[in-house]
């Protein structure tokens, strides 16, 4: 079904990349205010422990896609459900991803031309990246990594005038049942969601380093990400809380001498650079999962249907901005935890139950 | 607007099932079909203007009625 | 082999496929975004003020003209008086538009102008008194809100009425916003300005703890021409013009928040010897705010460097100690500056220097009970000012020049 | 239906035609009746010559040689044929032991190479390439004698590419030249060249050029199986083979390199590529071929490397300012022009006021005509080319910007991109068709448009090979190790390995710490293991 195979650091640059998707932009710790960076860093934490889990359940499985082990832990007719229900969450994580990007594309810059041409257009090129298989999305994703990378310092470095230690102060204003809130807000999202690769690591040609390359990323991204906050709450202030994308503001706080001012187009490219990554990702994940369920011979024919259907249900996403915040502000954390934790939790205490791999030798 | 979507529908068709049908990948042809059938149906809704239901508020509504539940 | 390759060839006619069809609803779909340049309005500068008569704004967009900026010919001594005060220069073109709301007289401007408005190059939004007094929140929301407009504009509040203001040519500059952004941007040369732009201003109104305070820009009348001068600066209670500092009390001001880069400190010799002016070439502050049995105490330390530049008397203060009592003279005049503006606040009971959030920062908890009536408490606060002021270097004479003839 | 027919109807006729001629394969023993054959082959073409001539080796035999003229070294064939035949043959008393034409071959003929032959079809091949053949009545075997020399162009400065301080010899249309140019920079019996006909009418020499050891067998392989797929009536230049063997010939990027100069194509083989020599074209091909040898210029290697760097850096720059300068003009002017400082933003605005089309449609416009100056400048003879773009420089960008019917910003935009594309030469091609599309991206989706086509091309590139060799590597999968001569340009004593998906199969190039030593300090004697 997917010939391509993908190396140990190739693994690394796609994680960092799925967890910058839309959290470059979208700053996770956002209800935070300016300790936002230390929800982050409490995020990562928790997202570890996830990590940790779902490892536990693929370790014994060692070369298999999650749908591929529900099928072998449940059998073929509870374990369809259980794919269904990861599938579905997928599904829905690109549909939001693609409509999150609208409305960035929507608020800042294009506020006349129509969504779907924002949409169709996106998907046409997702599609494209996504049939070619997971070795061009990886070569891919090297390329933009670095190059978001780049800007991401290159921007640093601009704001270190307007960069104000002072900003971040106090540390800890708010209660701490609100962070530990946002925090796992954090931890459901973007740290969670690496789940999704859940279906790209069986392509790893040295199979016993995903681990290694997981943790790589996780580690790496997070850093990057808490950086961000850090730099975000620096400049803007407490003020950075009232604003929808308060990473976008910090970018238009850029004054270098009259000369390099309004640089909100670096925020917006790595935003749309990393989404099209985590898009591509979710679209190839959900039809290859799709295709790996149903047993098909190939996932390629489900990538334009399934691109089609993902804008569709993007656009029927939410009907206004403030839905969504109150969404991943309050909902998401929870609504994600059955797909990211609980149901790989449950398939793994079943293996152990019926004493799976029967085959393999679990390491 | 409608005509742009089923052209749009037509193309994708167009360029997806010779192909299943030349190797024979009945099954596929069959998931793609349906997969598709629903997006088509689900688009023309859209441009006629129908009402969907938002996506995040029903959710909404699924995760406080679990928590009533509990509570 | 040549099956391979076949099956090659028609999955790039496909990649074909999908770039035509990107083309055609791209083409379908025109171009809704699209603004060409020559079609734009570029406004420089934004006057907001009350209508003489009705309700809602009347504003005051300065458009530039770039075709007349840009051409060498075009002189801006003919017109540039301005006196006449009917069409301001020739550079720019002053419109004004009347609207309910600010949003909604930016879309009027449309009645006159064919041009799409384009505020994302506005340098300055200048503020007339009378809208000042009644809440600025309400006008700057739109600024703040919409993605055009940018946060680095400089907020400005007119002495009178902004539309006049923006109507006043420039010495040298051909667009006079240009030259009040210009005079934001030199505020140290004198340090007695507090400039201030939208993402400052909003920054100040989410922080409870510090009150803003906006420059003010007043018109100079001589001989007929009238020209814009910077005059005092605004305080602030929330949104709402209700005070002013004079000039002194503003480098006050600058001198606890660390903002003074430069300017000249003027010290009286006493017994009526002369006055000493002194250049500041580098100033520092910190502010510790202290918990004493209850009582909350301020402290300010500031560390400055000064040059001498030029003194009107026969003074000689070549020697060390006639420097380190120059030293404690200027000591006194920059605490002096600090306590007129302290005391000025007080009475005003708003805190423009920030020390609510310097005790915010250190111990939110305390912050979090007092935050109900900080003006009160900030108005009887004790403040402790330590100054070190110190002399570098006195130019390139030591002594006045009458005193070596002398010798 | 009737012209499926005719054509069966040909098909079958010309099937008829070749096998009469292997009918005719077997040779005579009379003379007259051989070169009658020949005769009727080879036609009586006034350039085909037969010279009839006595020889007298212990009794009188009827000879005759066959050439064509021009085709000969005349020098080679009344000296060193001719002359010992007729004249030397004679004054001596032979004694003959074998047969005659083993003993002409052994003892008179002073050629360089000589073969024995029976295969008609064979000989009249050699007769065509110029050589010359021996016939001897009563004999059923032919002597083909190598007598190849024709009128060709002496060895001159490549035209393309131009190096300051590197060799300034370049290849001609003669694949033996060719050959021994490359064999001259690398005298290592290593190296090896298969020759290879190909073009049915043609019979075009091929010839694939390798380093035994250093190159991975199974690109020659790949090579082989490329070459022996084609089947075609004619290859007249390089770019026929190019096209037929390519990985992806929809791609604009190109696939296979190509270099005029004998040291670049010798590099290339050390570094474990392949190169095909087709005769007649000026120019070698090498695979397999990545994206970032475009940017590699041979006088590279020729300066220091610091200076050799920041060229590179500037080509890299220029080959971006090639493709997507005008696109982000376009989007910049039409779509963010918050972007631009304000008082650029002024000047721009003040040079584009009153211009009657939109950037987009004047960019494009602008691009059209230079690209047509730029066609008619190449075509016609140089001192023309010349007029053309003063005239162009001239109309174009003077009066078209004094008419106000474009702006000057696009006009500097477009000659700054026009220069660009001078830059990195071999990407021209992809350059034009990927500035075009991606200007009118700009012009309706603005940055967005551009992102997408940069995507699109991004995926394009990443899922392109070249001979198995992904063509972004080593950039993408990224291999650090070969960064040294992209990212910079490395000294030379640093470049240890061969790129590490090509030359794998003998990854070291020299010991690493290679770096000029000091006088003093006693030499290692290093072994030759790493060299070739």
């Amino acid at each position: 079904m997917e010939e391509g195979r993908i190396s140990s650091s190739q693994l690394t640059l796609l994680v960092i990349s799925f967890l910058f998707g839309t959290s470059l932009l979208l700053s996770p710790g956002r209800g935070a205010g300016q300790d936002s960076w230390l929800a982050t860093l409490l995020g990562l934490g928790e997202g570890f422990i996830f990590a940790l889990l779902n490892l536990a359940l693929y370790n014994r499985f060692s070369g298999q896609s999650l749908v591929e082990i529900n099928e072998l832990v449940w059998g073929p007719i509870i374990g369809k459900f259980f794919s269904a229900a990861f599938l579905w969450y997928l599904f829905h994580l690109g549909s939001s991803g693609f409509a999150i990007f609208v409305t960035l594309l929507k608020t800042a810059i294009f506020m006349v031309t129509p969504e779907y041409i924002l949409l169709v257009t996106g998907l046409i090129t997702c599609i494209y990246t996504c049939k070619q298989g997971i070795e061009v999305i990886s070569r891919m994703n090297e390329v933009l990594l670095f190059s978001t990378l780049f800007l991401f310092a290159f921007s640093l470095f601009l704001m270190l005038n307007i960069f104000e230690p002072k900003n971040l102060l106090p540390v800890l204003d708010l209660p701490v049942k609100k962070l530990l809130w946002v925090a796992h807000g954090t931890a459901t999202f973007p740290f969670g969601q690496i789940i999704a690769l859940a279906m790209v690591w069986p392509f790893l040609n040295e199979t016993e380093q995903y681990r290694k390359s997981l943790f790589k990323g996780l580690i790496v991204a997070g850093i990057i990400l808490i950086l961000g906050e850090i730099r975000t709450g620096a400049v803007l202030g407490k003020i950075s809380g009232f604003y929808v994308f308060p990473t976008y503001e910090a970018y238009r706080m850029i004054n270098i001498a009259g000369v390099l001012t309004r640089l909100e187009l670096i925020p917006v490219l790595n935003f749309l650079t990393m989404g099209f990554i985590k898009a591509s990702i979710l679209l190839y994940a959900t039809s290859l999962g799709t295709a790996q369920m149903l047993k098909l011979r190939t996932y390629r024919p489900l990538v334009f249907p399934l691109g089609v259907l993902m804008i569709i249900l993007a656009a029927q996403n939410y009907a206004n901005i403030s839905q969504h915040l109150e969404f991943t502000e309050n909902i998401h954390p929870l609504y994600a935890l059955p797909f990211q934790v609980i149901l790989p939790l449950i398939t793994l205490l079943m293996a152990l139950i019926r004493g799976f791999p029967k085959q393999e030798v679990s390491k | 607007m409608i005509f742009l979507v089923v052209l749009g529908f037509g193309l994708m068709i167009f360029l997806e099932m010779p192909e299943l049908i030349q190797k024979k990948y009945y099954r596929e042809l069959v998931v793609f079909c349906i997969l598709t059938l629903i997006g088509l149906i689900l688009s023309i809704l859209l441009t006629l203007g129908v009402e969907l239901p938002y996506l995040d508020p029903l959710i909404k509504k699924a995760i406080t009625g679990i928590g009533k539940l509990f509570y | 082999m040549i099956k391979v390759k076949f099956k090659k060839q028609k999955l790039f006619l496909r990649v074909i496929e999908l770039g035509i069809i990107i083309l055609i609803l791209l083409l379908l779909s025109g171009c809704w975004d699209r603004r060409e340049l020559e079609n734009l309005a570029i406004v420089s500068g934004l006057g907001i003020d009350d209508p003489e008569q009705g309700e809602g704004y009347q504003l005051s967009f300065q458009i530039v003209k770039p075709a007349e900026v840009r051409a060498p010919g075009s002189s801006s001594g003919e017109s540039g008086s301005g006196s006449s005060g009917s069409s301001g220069s020739k550079t720019v073109w002053l419109l004004r538009s009347k609207g309910t709301t600010v949003f909604d007289a930016i879309r009027n401007a449309h009645f006159q102008s064919n041009r799409r408005i384009f505020l994302s190059h506005n340098q300055v939004v200048i503020i007339g008194k009378k809208v000042a007094e009644e809440g600025i929140l309400p006008v700057v929301d739109v600024l703040i809100r919409d993605p055009e407009p940018r946060l680095q504009q400089w907020l400005l509040i007119a002495q009178q009425q902004a539309g006049e203001i923006l109507k006043l040519q420039a010495g040298v500059e051909k667009i006079s916003a240009n030259a009040i952004a210009e005079l934001m941007e030199n505020y140290y040369l004198t340090s007695k300005i507090k400039a201030t732009n939208l993402h400052d201003f909003a920054d100040g109104l989410v922080k409870k703890s510090t009150s803003n305070t906006l420059p003010i820009i007043g018109i100079k009348e001589e001989n007929g021409e009238k020209s814009f001068i910077l005059e005092e600066t605004g305080i602030l209670k929330e949104d709402r013009l209700v005070g002013y500092l004079d000039k002194k009390e503003t480098r006050g001001l600058l001198w606890v928040l660390g903002k003074v880069k430069s300017g000249i400190i003027v010290v009286d010799l006493p017994d009526n010897k002369g006055k000493v002016s002194l250049e500041i070439m580098n100033a520092k502050s910190k502010v510790i705010p202290e918990v004493e049995d209850g009582k909350i105490k301020i402290k300010v330390e500031i560390t400055e460097e000064a040059n001498l530049g030029g003194e009107t008397s026969f003074e000689d203060f070549s020697s060390p100690e006639a420097l380190s009592r120059l030293e404690k003279l200027q000591a006194k005049v920059i605490e002096e500056e600090i306590k007129a503006a302290l005391n000025k606040a007080k009475t005003y009971q708003l805190d423009i220097f920030g020390f609510g959030e310097s005790i915010h920062r250190k111990d939110h908890k305390l912050w979090n009970a007092i935050e109900e009536n900080w003006g009160e408490i900030f108005s009887q606060m004790e403040v402790e000012m330590k100054v070190k002021a110190v002399i570098r270097r006195m130019g390139l004479i030591t002594k006045p020049t009458i005193i070596s003839q002398n010798k | 239906m009737f012209r499926f027919l005719l054509r069966k109807i040909r098909l079958g006729k010309l099937k008829k035609n070749s096998s009469s001629v292997s009918d005719t394969n077997k040779f005579r023993r009379n003379l007259e009746e051989n070169l009658e054959l020949f005769q009727e082959e080879l036609g009586d073409s006034p350039d085909i010559i037969i010279r009839r001539f006595n020889l007298n080796i212990k009794n009188r035999i009827k000879a005759a040689i066959i050439f064509i003229d021009g085709l000969m070294d005349s020098k080679v064939v009344y000296d060193s044929i001719l002359y010992p035949l007729m004249i030397e043959a004679k004054k001596e008393n032979w004694v003959v032991e074998e047969s005659i034409l083993d003993f002409i071959e052994n003892n008179l003929l002073t050629v360089g190479s000589v073969e024995k032959d029976n295969d008609f079809t064979g000989l009249v091949e050699s007769v065509l390439e110029g050589d010359t053949i021996l016939l001897l009545d009563g004999y059923t075997e032919a002597l083909i004698l190598s007598t190849k020399g024709w009128e060709k162009r002496s060895i001159s400065e490549p035209d393309t590419e131009v190096t300051i301080k590197g060799p300034r010899e370049g290849y001609t249309e003669s694949i033996r030249t060719n050959t021994a140019m490359i064999r001259r920079k690398l005298a290592h019996p290593g190296l090896t060249f298969e020759n290879k006909k190909i073009g049915k009418k043609t019979r075009t020499s091929v010839s694939i050029a390798y380093l035994k050891g250093v190159v991975n067998e199974k690109l020659v392989e790949e090579v082989r199986r490329r070459l022996q797929r084609i089947d075609t009536d004619m290859i007249l230049d390089a770019n026929y083979i190019i096209e037929l063997i390519e990985d992806s010939p929809f791609s604009p990027f190109p696939t296979v390199a190509y270099t005029e100069r004998p040291d670049v194509t010798v590099a290339k083989i050390l570094e474990g590529r392949v190169a095909i020599l087709v005769d007649g074209t000026p120019v070698v091909n090498t695979v397999p071929t990545l994206f970032i040898e475009s940017f590699q210029s041979p006088d590279d290697y020729n300066y220091h490397f610091l200076y050799a760097t920041l060229i590179r850096w500037f080509r890299y720059l220029a080959f971006f300012f090639n493709i997507l300068l005008a696109a982000f003009f376009v989007a910049l002017s039409t779509f963010h022009q918050e972007l631009i400082p304000t008082p650029l933003l002024i000047s721009m605005a003040a040079a584009t006021d009153g211009t009657p089309f939109p950037a987009v449609v004047e960019v494009v416009v602008m691009e059209v005509v230079f690209e047509i100056l730029r066609e008619a400048g190449i075509r016609l003879p140089r001192p023309i080319g010349q007029t053309i773009s003063i005239v162009g420089a001239l109309v174009i960008g003077q009066a078209t910007v004094a008419a106000g019917l474009v702006g000057a910003p696009t006009v500097i935009i477009i000659a700054l991109t026009a220069i660009s594309s001078f830059v990195v030469p071999t990407q021209e091609e992809a350059g034009i068709l990927l500035r075009l599309t991606l200007t009118i991206f700009a012009g309706i989706l603005g940055a967005y448009g551009i992102l997408l086509g940069i995507l699109v091309v991004l995926t394009h590139l990443s899922s392109l090979r070249s001979f198995g060799v992904p063509y972004l590597s080593p950039i993408v999968p990224l291999s650090v190790e070969d960064l040294k001569d992209v990212v910079v340009r490395a000294p030379i004593w640093a470049m240890k390995t061969r790129p590490r998906l090509i030359g794998w199969p003998k990854p070291i190039r020299q010991e690493f710490n290679l770096g000029p030593e000091l006088p003093e300090k006693p030499t290692e004697d290093r072994d030759d293991q790493g060299k070739i």
